[in-house]
């Protein structure tokens, strides 16, 4: 029998125990049909932890979940959709070889006695793509040929197919830039409408302001305070919920003027064929150069391009005068080039690796002696490097996979500190990092430029390019259409680059003029 | 030079792009069907119509049912992200159960094929366990099929008591001696395996979920798929598929012995291999396996039509396997 | 098939009836062969152990069977521990495992050698040795004596495991016993004992030869399958040789509806032989139908041809695959 | 339930937590000297000082050499994320090689160490071919180290001729039959690469980059690491074991031939996995792998020691197997 008053959700004293943590140790949650209720925590809160125990990815050591006030169990994911709760995770676990719209209708296949009915599902999987906005993504490419933010898409597509009453959301726009996060919230509001309530899940607190209804913050793996309301609570007030203290959330700006050395990296006429193409700048000692442009411009490519994981078919790269082999990381590494990957999971870690050593994967000779490893200096280094980033919790041995995504972003960031490079390339560095965290790696990235490294920064989140860079670079469509001094642009200065920039597709070449 | 070359991912080759599933795929097994031709030439050149007959067409493709057959099911379970080394135990065993004197009694009562039905039911109950062990046991496949493998073969043996058990059963051998249209009973079998292995990977939501388990598992969890039960069922297919090629080789052979199907799973599982399917799961396809088998089968064919010693075949065949791989990838990089 | 081993292995172990059966001091004999992965090697084995059975004063501690001499060596290892009184070795491969069988001879044990040579006199007391060049020569002689003359034979033969010695031997032989006559091999395909490997390479064997006049093949056991692809290919124009002298193989020449015409023996009761003989010498008895005091140092076995004309004798002592 | 219940991944099993690298790891691998114990004590019950006696003790060690000198180089290749399935391939080659009669006559002129250098430059050099298939050709490990093994044992026949080689050098023999301090020669070498292997493994640069590359290689070639290179050094490593474990074999039998290592691949993986090196790379142990080792050995001896028939041997094995790797890993689950 059902309570017309009670929420459509309710978690109560929840407790989630992994070996040697408690994740969560008594998390109340309250969702109502028809709100965006919005889950704030710093980075291994408790988040994820929390909606996969409510998505039945995870048992639950204690504590009870209501549905419409009776109490029921998710012992697996099977139930929980069957109740009705559909989930995008955090980490996109889509199945690489499959196509779009297998993957959005796995586990509900369309299906007559076993057999598929393709048609069916790919009409279906595509109304659902142009009901967010990205009719371009066709349902039968491969998933795997996807960018991230294809794939994230694809994510919501998939929990948008279940018909779901609560819809779980971990971190959706992580992997998305400004227009993509307005389709996004487009959808969510639709969804408030049918009476479908949403559980929100981000980072960024204008996000919030914009789209949430309601409240929760954890901290520690416990509810600090709930039914807040999202568009009034002080942004103060939050950031201290989570964190225990004020964090001051402005862009650290240069305090020591640019010296005028000669560039220590120089990219000059750089392409390769069907992602970029001619891309020239110079980068000298303490300047933070930041790339900015929208998902799929490739910036990722020409970042991994210069740091040699991708061989260029034109143009050259050269480190303190000398050029760098095409096509070969190691060179670049040793010409004392650092880079930070997109994908920290598939490029960056070593999952079943403890934390220290994925710390020190880049600077495993520089602790060592004739190619025998002095383990102690090895590990006190990584962990007063992942200290530095303040990677939570402070165990150097845990294994990676365990930590938040947060954290394990962190531990990448961590590697190059240790490693201390002369030029560092950034690709998305706060992607997935708390407020606290990032205003700390903002501090970090300043201090390491007034030390004297260069930076290249990639970023989705253009306030944060133009607040950190020196100078900017807007990346359309593989080409540079605007080059110039931050200061000099405001956000909406770049959209507008890049917007001209697709209006004039046809000829790029004569855009690009246009902007030198 | 394209992205692909520069993939680093040594231990697995650049996944095919493109079209995710199984179409006929003849584009899509360029190497294969190149790496085929090039063959059949060197065998028509070579030996001419002794390669070129009728005759041997279906000698190979007699040849081919049992590897064939069982290979089609280890499609499944690589897809599926696991391993099976035990496929040759199994047929051993499965052979032997449906020709001991009990077997052959009860078919001489009730017909023919209750010794068929014995071979597949004893097949597809060693796969079932060989799912179990690894699905709910958690045991590593390559070791729980390695424990089957021992197990199997030596039950085998004890059961046959390391005899050939000829089959005195009229019926049986009528049937599978039969040539409808001029073609085997057993290859036309083959085929009609083939044609439904490819029908339930690709046109089937169970297909569909083997690419899911085995390209990600925990993805497929999280969809609501039972990654346990779903792995269950695939040795279990596997098992079939051993026990239908042990009644090939029953029928190839009239006999059922505990030494049938020896290292038949190095053969089966480099046919499915060089056939395009990801040794590491997720990606797999029957018509590549097809192609692999034939080619293996080809291969032996062709040198034994030209009178070469196994050893000059064995070290002629590893070369030939890395050529053909590698033609494969590049053709296969050269397209994306 | 039908008729239970244990008859007919019984059928081909014998006592002797002189008082060397007689009970004596008891014996501790250890056994080790290769994998009876065959029917002829599985016969070599349960010929040894009902041999053994025979006598109340022999212990015969049997080793796993197996074609890895690493582990063979182990075994052989295991018994010198053991201080058995005497060892029965088939080695998979004689020169591999020489220097062990010497330390077990070292050690005070003896030794006797089965089937494949040892490389070193004193790595044995006594060899019974089957004649595996012989066995090739007795095939290649019947087709020399049926062909009668004629040079345009087509010979084809279907070897064992042709990295074994013994099947080197084996072909060596009936290559020279051909070449005697002026034939040759025209064909050679090898298989691996077991019946599927027999069809398999037979049937692709069929295919390279369209016409064949002889087909020597070297095993019984891998001769099922042989024969299964020759029905299968509905070939019938040539005669079939068989080899080792299966039961099976005597009943269809007995019938003379195949192909198969005649099989050379390659005695299946090597190892019991051996059992035999390292309990006599153990105790101190001699051969009794020899004048001489000790055990000869070697014994080789004939390899004869089986035809329909002798098949009665030699259907008694062969073992069922 | 605990987490790692809930664990998905089938194909692998849950890594067990804890030290990442190889400690002594007693209590890391405290199912396997379970398993160990156990047989050791069936072996005192059922064969008593049979068993337990030095000599005995030492059988098993002397035959633990070939496998396990293999398995040491396996577990650096696994672990790394590849597989090699012609060790047993390389061991005949390289014995062969060895044993010529032209090798032989050079030994005589400058020493029998000419033999060894010969047996170990041979199998380095297979091991880099492997390994150049495998990182520049980009061919799957599996299918690259199966035509090598097809092409390594067809060599190794051809120079052979297929005959025993034996060796007449007395200097070899003589130097390998000596047992200082009652110790055969071969495991004192036996137990140096082990010792080796878990310091390579464990306290170099080289083992940390073997970790990175199999638990990760795009992740450890974007931290600077030259995947590729490594990967044909793992290779040329486990060739070099294969040349030293044939020269073993060549001491043990005084003989080089084709067909020793038969099948060796598949109990040196079934070691090294049983040991608790994943087949999926990333994480390996060198005492988990002398443990499997050593456990497979004495399985073997305890049955000869007890006259069991192959076949039951056989179906027994396959039981302990399934239970020793239950055993470990519910001891594994349980600590964390
Ligand atoms: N499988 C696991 N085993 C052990 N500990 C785990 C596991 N999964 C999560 N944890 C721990 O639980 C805590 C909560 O993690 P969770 O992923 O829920 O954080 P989050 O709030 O989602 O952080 P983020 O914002 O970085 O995504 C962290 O301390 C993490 O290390
Ligand atoms: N492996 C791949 N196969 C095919 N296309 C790919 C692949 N990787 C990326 N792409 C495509 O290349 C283009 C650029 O990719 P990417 O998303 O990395 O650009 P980006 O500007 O770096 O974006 P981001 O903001 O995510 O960093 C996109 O159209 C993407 O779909
Ligand atoms: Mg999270
Ligand atoms: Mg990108």
């Amino acid at each position: 029998m059902s309570h017309p008053s009670a929420p459509l959700l309710e978690m109560r004293g929840i407790v989630k125990k992994f070996p040697g943590v408690r994740a969560l140790d008594g998390v109340d949650l309250v969702v109502r049909a028809g709100e965006v209720h919005c889950l704030l925590g710093q980075n291994g809160a408790g988040k994820s932890t929390l909606i996969k125990v409510l998505a039945g990815a995870h048992g639950v050591d204690e504590g009870t979940i209501l549905w419409e006030g009776e109490p029921v169990s998710f012992a697996n994911p099977q139930a929980a959709l069957a109740t009705g709760i559909a989930t995008i995770y955090q980490e996109l676990d889509l199945v690489d070889g499959l196509s779009v719209a297998d993957n959005i209708y796995l586990g509900h296949e369309s299906a007559r006695g076993g057999i598929t009915r393709d048609a069916t599902m790919n009409r279906k999987a595509r109304e659902l793509l142009a009901r967010l906005g990205h009719s371009e993504i066709r349902p039968t490419r491969e998933v795997g040929s996807l960018s991230a933010a294809g794939k994230q898409i694809v994510s919501m597509a998939r929990a948008l197919s279940r018909d779901a009453r609560i819809i779980v959301m971990d971190e959706p726009s992580a992997v998305l830039d400004p227009d993509e996060v307005d389709g996004l919230f487009r959808v969510v509001d639709d969804l408030r409408a049918s009476g479908t309530a949403v559980i929100y899940i981000s980072h960024r607190l204008d996000e919030i302001r914009r789209i949430g209804d309601r409240l929760t913050v954890l901290k520690d793996g416990a509810t600090v305070a709930g039914d807040l309301s999202a568009k009034d609570t002080p942004t103060a007030e939050l950031i201290t919920l989570m964190t225990g203290r004020t964090v001051s959330s402005v862009y650290p700006r240069r305090t020591i003027p640019l010296p005028a050395t000669a560039p220590v990296l120089s990219v000059d006429g750089l392409a390769r064929v069907g992602e970029f193409s001619d891309i020239s700048f110079d980068l000298r000692p303490g300047e933070i150069i930041g790339l900015a442009g929208l998902v799929g411009a490739g910036r990722s490519e020409i970042v991994e391009t210069i740091y040699g994981a991708r061989r260029a078919s034109a143009g050259s790269v050269t480190v303190d005068g000398r050029a760098l082999r095409n096509g070969s990381v190691d060179t670049a590494v040793r010409a004392g080039l650092g880079l930070c990957p997109e994908e920290r999971k598939s490029q960056g870690l070593i999952l079943d690796d403890a934390v220290y050593r994925n710390v020190s994967l880049a600077s495993i000779s520089r602790f060592s002696r004739f190619g025998v490893s002095t383990d102690d200096a090895e590990k006190q280094a990584a962990h007063e490097a992942a200290r530095s980033v303040d990677i939570r919790p402070d165990a150097p041995e845990r294994i990676i996979r365990t930590l938040s995504g947060g954290n394990q972003q962190k531990a990448v960031l961590a590697r190059w500190l240790l490693r201390s490079c002369k030029v560092l390339l950034l690709d998305e560095p706060t992607r997935g990092v708390d407020v606290g965290a990032r205003a700390e790696i903002y501090a970090l990235i300043r201090q390491l430029a007034d030390s004297g490294v260069a930076l290249l920064v990639v970023s989705s989140d253009i306030d944060e390019v133009l607040g950190l860079s020196d100078r900017i670079l807007v990346i359309a469509d593989g080409a540079v259409v605007h080059d110039g001094p931050s200061e000099a642009i405001d956000a909406g200065g770049v959209l507008d680059r890049i917007i001209a920039s697709h209006e004039h597709t046809a000829s790029p070449t004569e855009q690009k003029g246009e902007v030198a | 030079m394209s992205a692909s070359l520069q993939d680093p991912s040594l231990t697995v080759p650049a996944p095919p792009k493109g079209e995710p599933r199984g179409s006929i795929g003849i584009a899509r097994n360029l190497g294969l069907v190149i790496a085929l031709v090039v063959l059949c030439i060197v065998g028509v050149v070579t030996a001419g119509d002794r390669f070129a007959s009728t005759d041997n067409v279906l000698t190979i493709l007699r040849l081919a049912t049992v590897t064939g057959i069982v290979a089609v099911g280890m499609t499944f379970v690589i897809t599926g992200g696991g391993i099976d080394l035990s496929v040759g135990a199994i047929v051993a065993l499965s052979s032997v159960w449906a020709t001991t004197t009990g077997t052959q009694a009860m078919a001489d009562n009730i017909g023919w094929v209750a010794m068929v039905f014995s071979a597949i039911l004893v097949g597809a109950a060693c796969g079932a366990i060989n799912g179990l062990l690894v699905a709910y046991g958690r045991i590593v496949p390559f070791i729980a099929t390695l424990a089957m493998l021992a197990s199997a073969r030596g039950l085998a043996e004890v059961i046959a008591d390391r005899k050939t058990q000829i089959i005195r059963n009229q019926g049986f051998t009528d049937f599978f001696a039969a040539e409808p249209l001029g073609i085997p009973v057993i290859v036309i079998i083959f085929a009609l395996v083939t044609v439904a292995g490819w029908f339930l990977l690709n046109r089937t939501t169970f297909g569909r979920r083997t690419f899911a388990v085995g390209g990600n598992p925990e993805a497929a969890r999280l969809a609501g798929i039972k990654v346990q039960r779903h792995t269950v069922y695939l040795y279990t297919l596997l098992g079939t598929t051993c026990g239908i090629a042990a009644v090939m080789l029953m029928s190839r052979t009239t006999t059922g012995s505990s030494t049938h199907g020896t290292l038949l799973e190095l053969d089966v599982i480099a046919a499915v291999v060089i056939g395009g399917t990801l040794l590491s799961g997720g990606r797999g396809t029957i018509i590549g396996t097809l192609f692999g088998v034939l080619i293996f089968m080809t291969l032996t064919n062709v040198f034994t039509l030209n009178n070469l010693s196994t050893s000059t075949q064995n070290v002629a065949k590893g070369v030939i396997i890395v050529i053909a791989v590698l033609l494969q990838q590049r053709i296969a990089n050269r397209k994306t | 098939t039908n008729s239970s081993s244990d008859d007919d292995t019984s059928a081909s172990v014998t006592k002797s009836n002189t008082d060397n059966d007689k009970s004596g001091d008891k014996v501790v004999i250890g056994f080790s062969a290769p994998a009876a992965d065959h029917g002829w090697m599985g016969a070599i084995t349960k010929a040894a152990v009902a041999q053994a059975d025979k006598y109340d004063d022999v212990e015969l501690k049997v080793a796993e069977g197996t074609n890895d001499v690493n582990l063979q060596i182990s075994q052989v290892e295991t018994f010198i521990n053991d201080k058995v009184d005497a060892i029965v070795l088939l080695p998979f491969d004689g020169a591999a495992m020489t220097s062990v069988a010497r330390k077990a001879m070292d050690a005070g044990i003896t030794v006797i050698n089965v089937d494949r040579e040892f490389d070193s006199p004193f790595a044995a007391r006594t060899t019974v040795l089957g004649d595996n060049y012989g066995m090739g020569v007795s095939a290649g002689t019947f087709v020399c004596e049926d062909a009668k003359g004629a040079k345009d034979k087509v010979v084809t033969e279907i070897a064992g495991i042709d990295s074994l010695p013994l099947t080197q031997e084996r072909s060596k032989g009936f290559k020279d016993a051909l070449k005697s006559c002026g034939l040759d091999v025209d064909n050679r395909v090898a298989a691996e004992f077991t019946v599927e490997s027999g069809e398999e390479a037979a049937s692709n064997l069929l295919q390279a030869a369209p016409k064949i006049d002889y087909l020597w093949n070297h095993d019984d056991d891998q001769g099922v399958g042989v024969l299964a692809a020759i029905k299968n290919a509905n070939r019938d124009e040539f005669t079939m040789i068989g080899g080792a002298g299966s039961a099976d193989v005597m009943d269809a020449i007995k019938a003379g509806n195949s192909v198969l015409k005649a099989t050379v023996v390659y005695p299946s009761t090597q190892a019991a032989d051996g059992v035999k003989l390292a309990r006599l010498l153990v105790q101190n008895k001699s051969m009794s139908d020899l004048a001489e005091i000790e055990v000869p140092r070697q014994l080789k076995l004939a390899a004869p041809v089986v035809t329909k004309d002798n098949v009665d004798t030699y259907l008694p002592s062969a073992f069922r695959s």
